[in-house]
């Protein structure tokens, strides 16, 4: 039994990778009807920044995170307005086609200035190897991960419920036409969402080098599980993007233990599952 | 629509302008590599190898300029690859076809090179039966089992152990490492208690270290591709209590490369891997194109890179036998028994299979001056690939 | 459109709506230049047309019933390994080749279908998008039989009509591309003028509104499913065909999310979007990446941004858009 | 004595803890034209959505003549005459009028099924469009597209779609919503000018046209029946002016 725990505690610390990566574009598509495909492009941004500070200014990594989550944000915040915001009323396709295209340019400076090399990290001493408890084995920068995600997970909970800009967030997501009304500036409150959720993912981004590494293409390699979780979560949904990325985590490496001939197309297969069953996600109500 | 049509027209014409007739005294040698996407790196590091080579001999040979002219095929895509190289003969007028990091691009040009009987240089794509689609190409590679089916054997006779476990991506170049490290395995008395394949986009690898723990073997072989995942696999098995202190962990030398030890930390320790080069391998040669490459390009070379500078190298020393003639046959068969010294040992090219003859090296993980590096201690030399020995024999 | 007022009569508007414009004639006289003006692309013409034809199908679906597929390729691949298996085991006719891979992807489309007519927006893209990536697992998985990673080996195709072999320049290979490319085209022109495809424009214009007029919606967008998925089979097929290769990534994400960028950047709902929007997107591909193999994908991501913010709704909606304001401003 | 057009028994439908349709029962005589009226929140689109299969009901039954439908699709439903329009525009924004209301057509005539032939061959089913658009004074409009239009000709082209449907029994959601008073007249004499043979019920806020354009009357609130009678009836009922004026109280 230990070891399975173990496990299943492993692809839960992954969900909590997807979570982190994800929860921004739920967050602004639920809002805003915005599909923003370069979403991974902005935690690939984070990711960089990390793997700067640590390798050319010997920043300790856990001052890294901070900086990682500013960049992404601030940079999301000059696209936002830049670009994104031309297109709110334009069709989804439109948006498909501009973000798709940011990714390229994403893709393709990183490669031009970091080279296609994949990125080492070191984390420090204390954050590798595994730590028993109670007769588990866990890894110990997965323990940090998972703690790291809850953490975000209550502080967005927490904000979203109890604070004057979560209810016009809450307001947003839910009409917009209404927010507007209520003389809410749902642009302003939109673009600040915006640069939380692309900070998150530039944190998610900064956080994920050690798991899976980190070259240009990894703006689009993720793109689908963030797709994934978005969709199975229910748009808009911080407590559904957690609930799928912890499912879809946890589905999958129990999935490759128990039944590794499975293993590539387990992922898929739940997620056809879940949406045949609900097409709105677990927690989405349109 | 109709400024559609001039756009297009206007781009059409611009295109048409681009390359001329082949000058008579210009070699052109086309190169098809991933330049972008997921193995952009490895197209990148090869092309490195290439530019290193040139850098060093100069572009001209037998009293003909060789011009390279690139072609990125984006990934895996024989269908992309074929094209690139037709139009590379047809529209570009090359003389030779070089590159290939991937079997299945490998494979689709080959065809091409047979129809055209154009020489071809595989210069990474490593399955064994690429060099079978067409009588005008060589390989200075390596293949899957020259490595894998020499490691197996090595691994049950010296290696010290007898039940392993195998792992391996579930795509071609896997089964085929697998299928000959098991093979050459058993054949030497082993005994494989368990195997596993996980899948090719997998960034996470500790259900199926969990597996292998669960069945207790003396050690675990591990078959990888380059990229992120052999830094994962190992922090994977560091996680679950596996890594080398611990229990023995063979792989091929994908599993420990530069880059991933910069990230693994000292659990790599002790892994035991088998390749044909790396950039410590003691030689003068080799310390000489490792600092070439640094001062080219502010990295270490690695298997991409030595592949290309070798293949090179025998497009150079072919076109020499032949006196600069570009013709498919005749430098096939310059090409067909060439021997020389690589940065990674002594090498020839087999004049049967056309396949390359090297060295193939075991090495461990050790702590030399504060850094881990792969520390070659035996070696089986003149290698030849045993599926093709196989082949003539049957 | 000058008709337009109240006098006209309705026969003579449909009519004038669904007659061949000068401007098309004109563009398909124009697919036969490369043999005379470039005939060292003929290569590259014939991955274009196959490009264009893949295009084209997914056009019928998004649109003009506005599904949203990012698992198309799944068609265009078992269509290709159709074809390459029929012509590995002994059967390399090209053209009942082709007939055979339409049929077992159309086949697969009808029960994929079935799911996909339940569902729309996100859950739609992600259900296709999750059939394709498991047909593409399945086929790493059955490598006795698709050759795995590998691809498909020993793919040999006989002459066309016994007479035209596949050459290294792309002769026939073009030539047979085309033509069917033309063909399929014919008949889907023809399938959007007809009272199905308005019914299909009423399912992408509003979706809810269909069943309130007594539409069976669920069957049309099977119908189309069906259909698209037929023609995506047939240029997975011609692309196995006049390639002679088969591989896993017939199948991939990739080919799906580029066909899609490839329609939308031409223009979707316009039949000749995705025709105009391969020609773009593979000739830009293959020019930049001549002159910077390692970032030609920086160009077309600005290719991608430049268009959506000065020519919006594809090339094509741009251009209509541009002409319309044009004629407005004209006396 | 023939079958009610249309009728329901014992219809009920609630959303979680929210009650929207409690023990709906009522029946429409053929040829009859009756009018839904309650407060906001009563219930009456929810009915509507329920008569025309877009909501499941928990419990009850729907019957169209003698045949019960309760658990027909939507389009199945219309394809045997239970039409309805839309309160909010429900069109199709890039089609042209004459090309949704001959899509309408077709549908009925089952040649929506057709994709080899072009449209122009069906002359008969464009006919016939054309006529309906012309019957409700929208022939000038009919080449433009549909989002082009005005407001008050958009309302119009929700009853023509529906008519292109040939309805037993038609359903209009507030048909004169948003549309100014002078043109809801016009709206209301089209309504009043349907065939007899149509069975009419209607949701209208304005009770001049309610009093003036209806034979019968159902009153809605909370999700269910409160009364059911003629104009005189209703207006004399002080149940009635107490649901209105609490309403407006509220």
């Amino acid at each position: 039994m230990g070891p399975v725990i173990g496990v299943l505690f492993d692809g839960f610390a992954y969900g909590m990778l997807l979570f982190l990566l994800s929860v921004g574009l739920s967050v602004t598509l639920g809002m805003m009807n915005f599909v923003n495909l370069a979403h991974c492009a902005f935690a690939m941004l984070g990711g960089y920044v990390t793997v700067t500070l640590i390798n050319t200014y010997q920043w300790p990594f856990l001052a890294t995170l901070p900086v990682a989550f500013l960049a992404a944000g601030a940079a999301s915040v000059l696209f936002e307005r830049v670009l994104y915001r031309r297109l709110y009323g334009a069709s989804d396709l439109d948006q498909v086609l501009l973000t798709i295209g940011l990714a390229f340019v994403a893709v393709a400076v990183a490669a031009y200035v970091y080279g296609t090399v994949q990125q080492p990290v070191r984390v420090p001493a204390y954050l590798r190897g595994s730590v028993t408890v109670a007769g588990l084995t866990l890894g110990t920068y997965r323990l940090f991960l998972v703690t790291v995600a809850l953490a975000v997970t209550l502080v967005l909970v927490l904000a979203l419920e109890y604070t004057r800009f979560g209810a016009q967030v809450r307001a947003a997501v839910d009409n917009q036409r209404m927010a507007r009304g209520l003389g809410i500036n749902v642009g302003l409150v939109f673009a600040i969402t915006f640069a939380l959720g692309s900070g998150l993912a530039g944190l998610g981004g900064a956080l994920a080098i050690e798991i899976v590494g980190l070259d240009p293409s990894f703006a689009f390699t993720y793109l689908i599980y963030v797709l994934i979780v978005v969709s199975v979560g229910g748009l808009g949904s911080i407590g559904g993007s957690f609930a799928a990325a912890a499912l879809i985590g946890i589905s999958d490496v129990a999935g490759k233990y128990y039944a590794p001939q499975l293993g590539a197309f387990l992922i898929y297969l739940v997620m056809i599952v879940l949406l045949m069953w609900r097409p709105v996600g677990l927690f989405g109500r349109r | 629509m109709r400024k559609t049509l001039i756009g297009l027209a206007a781009l059409a014409a611009a295109a048409l302008a681009a390359p001329a007739a082949n000058a008579q005294g210009t070699i052109k040698i086309g190169v098809i590599l991933p330049y972008s996407g997921q193995f952009a790196d490895t197209g990148i590091q090869l092309d490195n190898g290439i530019k290193l080579y040139m850098k060093e001999h100069g572009d001209m040979v037998a009293g003909k300029k060789i011009e390279i002219i690139r072609k990125d095929v984006g990934g895996i895509a024989p269908d992309v690859a074929k094209r690139l190289a037709q139009e590379l003969i047809v529209r570009d007028k090359v003389d030779i076809l070089a590159g290939f990091a991937l079997t299945p691009n490998a494979l689709a040009a080959g065809d091409v090179s047979a129809e055209a009987k154009k020489f071809m240089v595989v210069m990474n794509a490593a399955t064994s039966i690429i060099t079978t689609k067409s009588p005008y190409m060589a390989r200075t590679s390596l293949t899957t089992p020259q490595l894998n089916e020499t490691f197996g054997a090595w691994a049950a006779t010296k290696g010290g152990v007898k039940k392993l476990y195998t792992m391996v991506s579930d795509f071609g170049p896997g089964h085929d490492a697998e299928q000959a490290f098991q093979r050459g395995f058993k054949d030497a008395g082993g005994e494989i208690v368990g195997s596993v394949r996980f899948p090719v986009a997998n960034p996470d690898f500790s259900a199926f270290v969990q597996r292998a723990k669960d069945l207790n073997p003396e050690g675990i072989y591990v078959w990888i591709p380059g990229g992120a995942q052999p830094a994962a696999i190992q922090k994977a098995l560091a996680e679950r209590g596996m890594d080398s202190s611990k229990i023995k962990i063979f792989g091929q030398g994908e599993l420990t490369i530069e880059d991933a030890l910069k990230s693994t930390g000292d659990t790599a320790v002790g892994t035991i891997t088998v390749f044909h080069y790396d950039p410590n391998h003691d030689s003068a040669l080799n310390r000489a194109f490792v600092k070439g490459m640094n001062e080219m390009a502010n990295r270490n070379p690695d298997i991409f890179s030595v592949g290309g500078y070798d293949g090179m190298h025998l497009i150079y020393e072919a076109l020499k036998k032949t006196n600069g003639n570009a013709d498919g046959e005749a430098l096939i068969t310059a090409a067909k028994g060439m021997k020389w010294e690589s940065p990674r040992g002594p090498v020839a090219i087999d004049p049967e299979t056309r396949d390359i003859i090297q060295t193939v090296y075991i090495r461990r993980v050790e702590k030399v001056d504060g850094n881990l590096v792969n520390v070659e201690f035996d070696k089986v030399e003149n290698v030849k690939d045993p599926v093709k020995a196989r082949m003539k024999t049957n | 459109m000058s008709i337009v007022g109240a006098v006209t009569e309705p026969h003579a508007y449909l009519r004038s709506q669904t007659r061949w414009r000068p401007v098309e004639l004109a563009f398909w006289l124009a697919t036969l230049l490369p043999y005379v003006l470039f005939p060292d692309y003929l290569v590259l013409a014939s991955a274009i047309a196959i490009t264009a034809l893949f295009a084209l199908s997914l056009d019928l679906i998004l649109g003009y019933a506005g599904i949203v597929s990012l698992g198309h390729a799944a068609f265009f691949g078992l269509g290709a390994y159709t074809a390459g298996l029929a012509a590995k085991h002994g059967w390399g006719e090209p053209i009942s080749g082709l007939a055979l891979g339409g049929l077992v992807a159309g086949i697969v489309g009808y029960g994929a279908s079935l799911i996909v007519a339940r569902f729309r927006h996100l859950a739609l893209i992600m259900i296709t998008l999750g059939m394709g990536l498991l047909l593409e697992q399945a086929a790493n998985s059955a490598s006795w039989l698709t050759g795995g990673a590998d691809g498909l080996q020993g793919v040999k195709m006989w002459p066309i009509f016994d007479v035209f072999r596949f050459d290294l320049y792309g002769k026939t290979a073009y030539g047979y591309s085309l033509g069917v490319l033309f063909i399929v085209f014919l008949v889907a022109r023809r399938l959007i003028n007809s009272p199905f495809g308005l019914s299909l424009r009423g399912i992408r214009e509003n979706a809810l509104r269909m069943p309130a007029l007594g539409a069976p919606s669920r069957a049309h967008i099977r119908k189309i499913y069906t259909i698209a998925a037929v023609i995506a089979g047939f240029a997975g097929a011609l692309l196995a065909q006049t390639t002679e290769t088969v591989s896993l990534e017939a199948f991939g994400f990739q080919r799906s999310a580029d066909v899609l960028v490839i329609l939308i950047l031409g223009g979707t709902g316009r039949l000749y979007g995705g025709l105009v929007g391969a020609i773009i997107f593979m000739v830009a591909r293959d020019q930049f990446s001549g002159n910077t193999p390692q970032f030609w994908y920086f160009w077309i991501g600005i290719l991608l941004v430049a268009v959506v913010m000065f020519l919006p709704n594809g090339v094509l909606g741009g251009l209509a858009r541009l002409g319309a304001l044009l004629r407005g401003r004209a006396p | 004595m023939s079958a009610p057009a249309l009728s329901t028994r014992g219809l009920d439908k609630r959303f979680g803890s929210l009650v929207v349709a409690r023990d709906i029962e009522f029946s429409l005589p053929q040829g009859a034209r009756y009018a839904l009226i309650g407060p906001n929140g009563a219930g009456k689109t929810t009915l509507i959505n329920l008569m025309t299969g877009m909501l499941r009901p928990d419990a009850g039954h729907i019957l169209l003549g003698d045949d019960e439908i309760t658990r027909l699709a939507p389009d199945q439903r219309v394809r045997r005459g239970l039409v309805r329009t839309f309160q909010i525009n429900t069109l199709f924004p890039h089609l042209n009028p004459l090309e949704a209301v001959t899509l309408a057509v077709c549908e009925r005539q089952g040649i929506a099924r057709t994709w080899w032939r072009p449209i122009t061959s069906y002359g008969a089913a464009v006919d016939e469009a054309y006529a309906i658009l012309g019957s409700l004074m929208l022939s000038a409009d009919c080449y433009r597209p549909t989002r082009e239009l005005p407001y008050g000709r958009q309302r119009l082209l929700e009853i023509a779609l529906a008519l292109a449907t040939r309805p037993k029994v038609l359903l209009l959601d507030e048909p004169a919503a948003g549309v100014p008073r002078d043109e809801s007249r016009e709206l209301f004499e089209v309504i009043a000018g349907l065939p007899g043979d149509i069975t009419v019920l209607f949701i209208e806020h304005d009770m001049n046209f309610v009093f003036r354009f209806a034979s019968r009357i159902i009153v809605m609130v909370g999700g269910g029946i409160l009364l059911e009678g003629t104009p005189h009836e209703v207006a004399a009922d002080p149940r009635v002016r107490e649901v209105y004026l609490g309403a407006r109280h509220g």
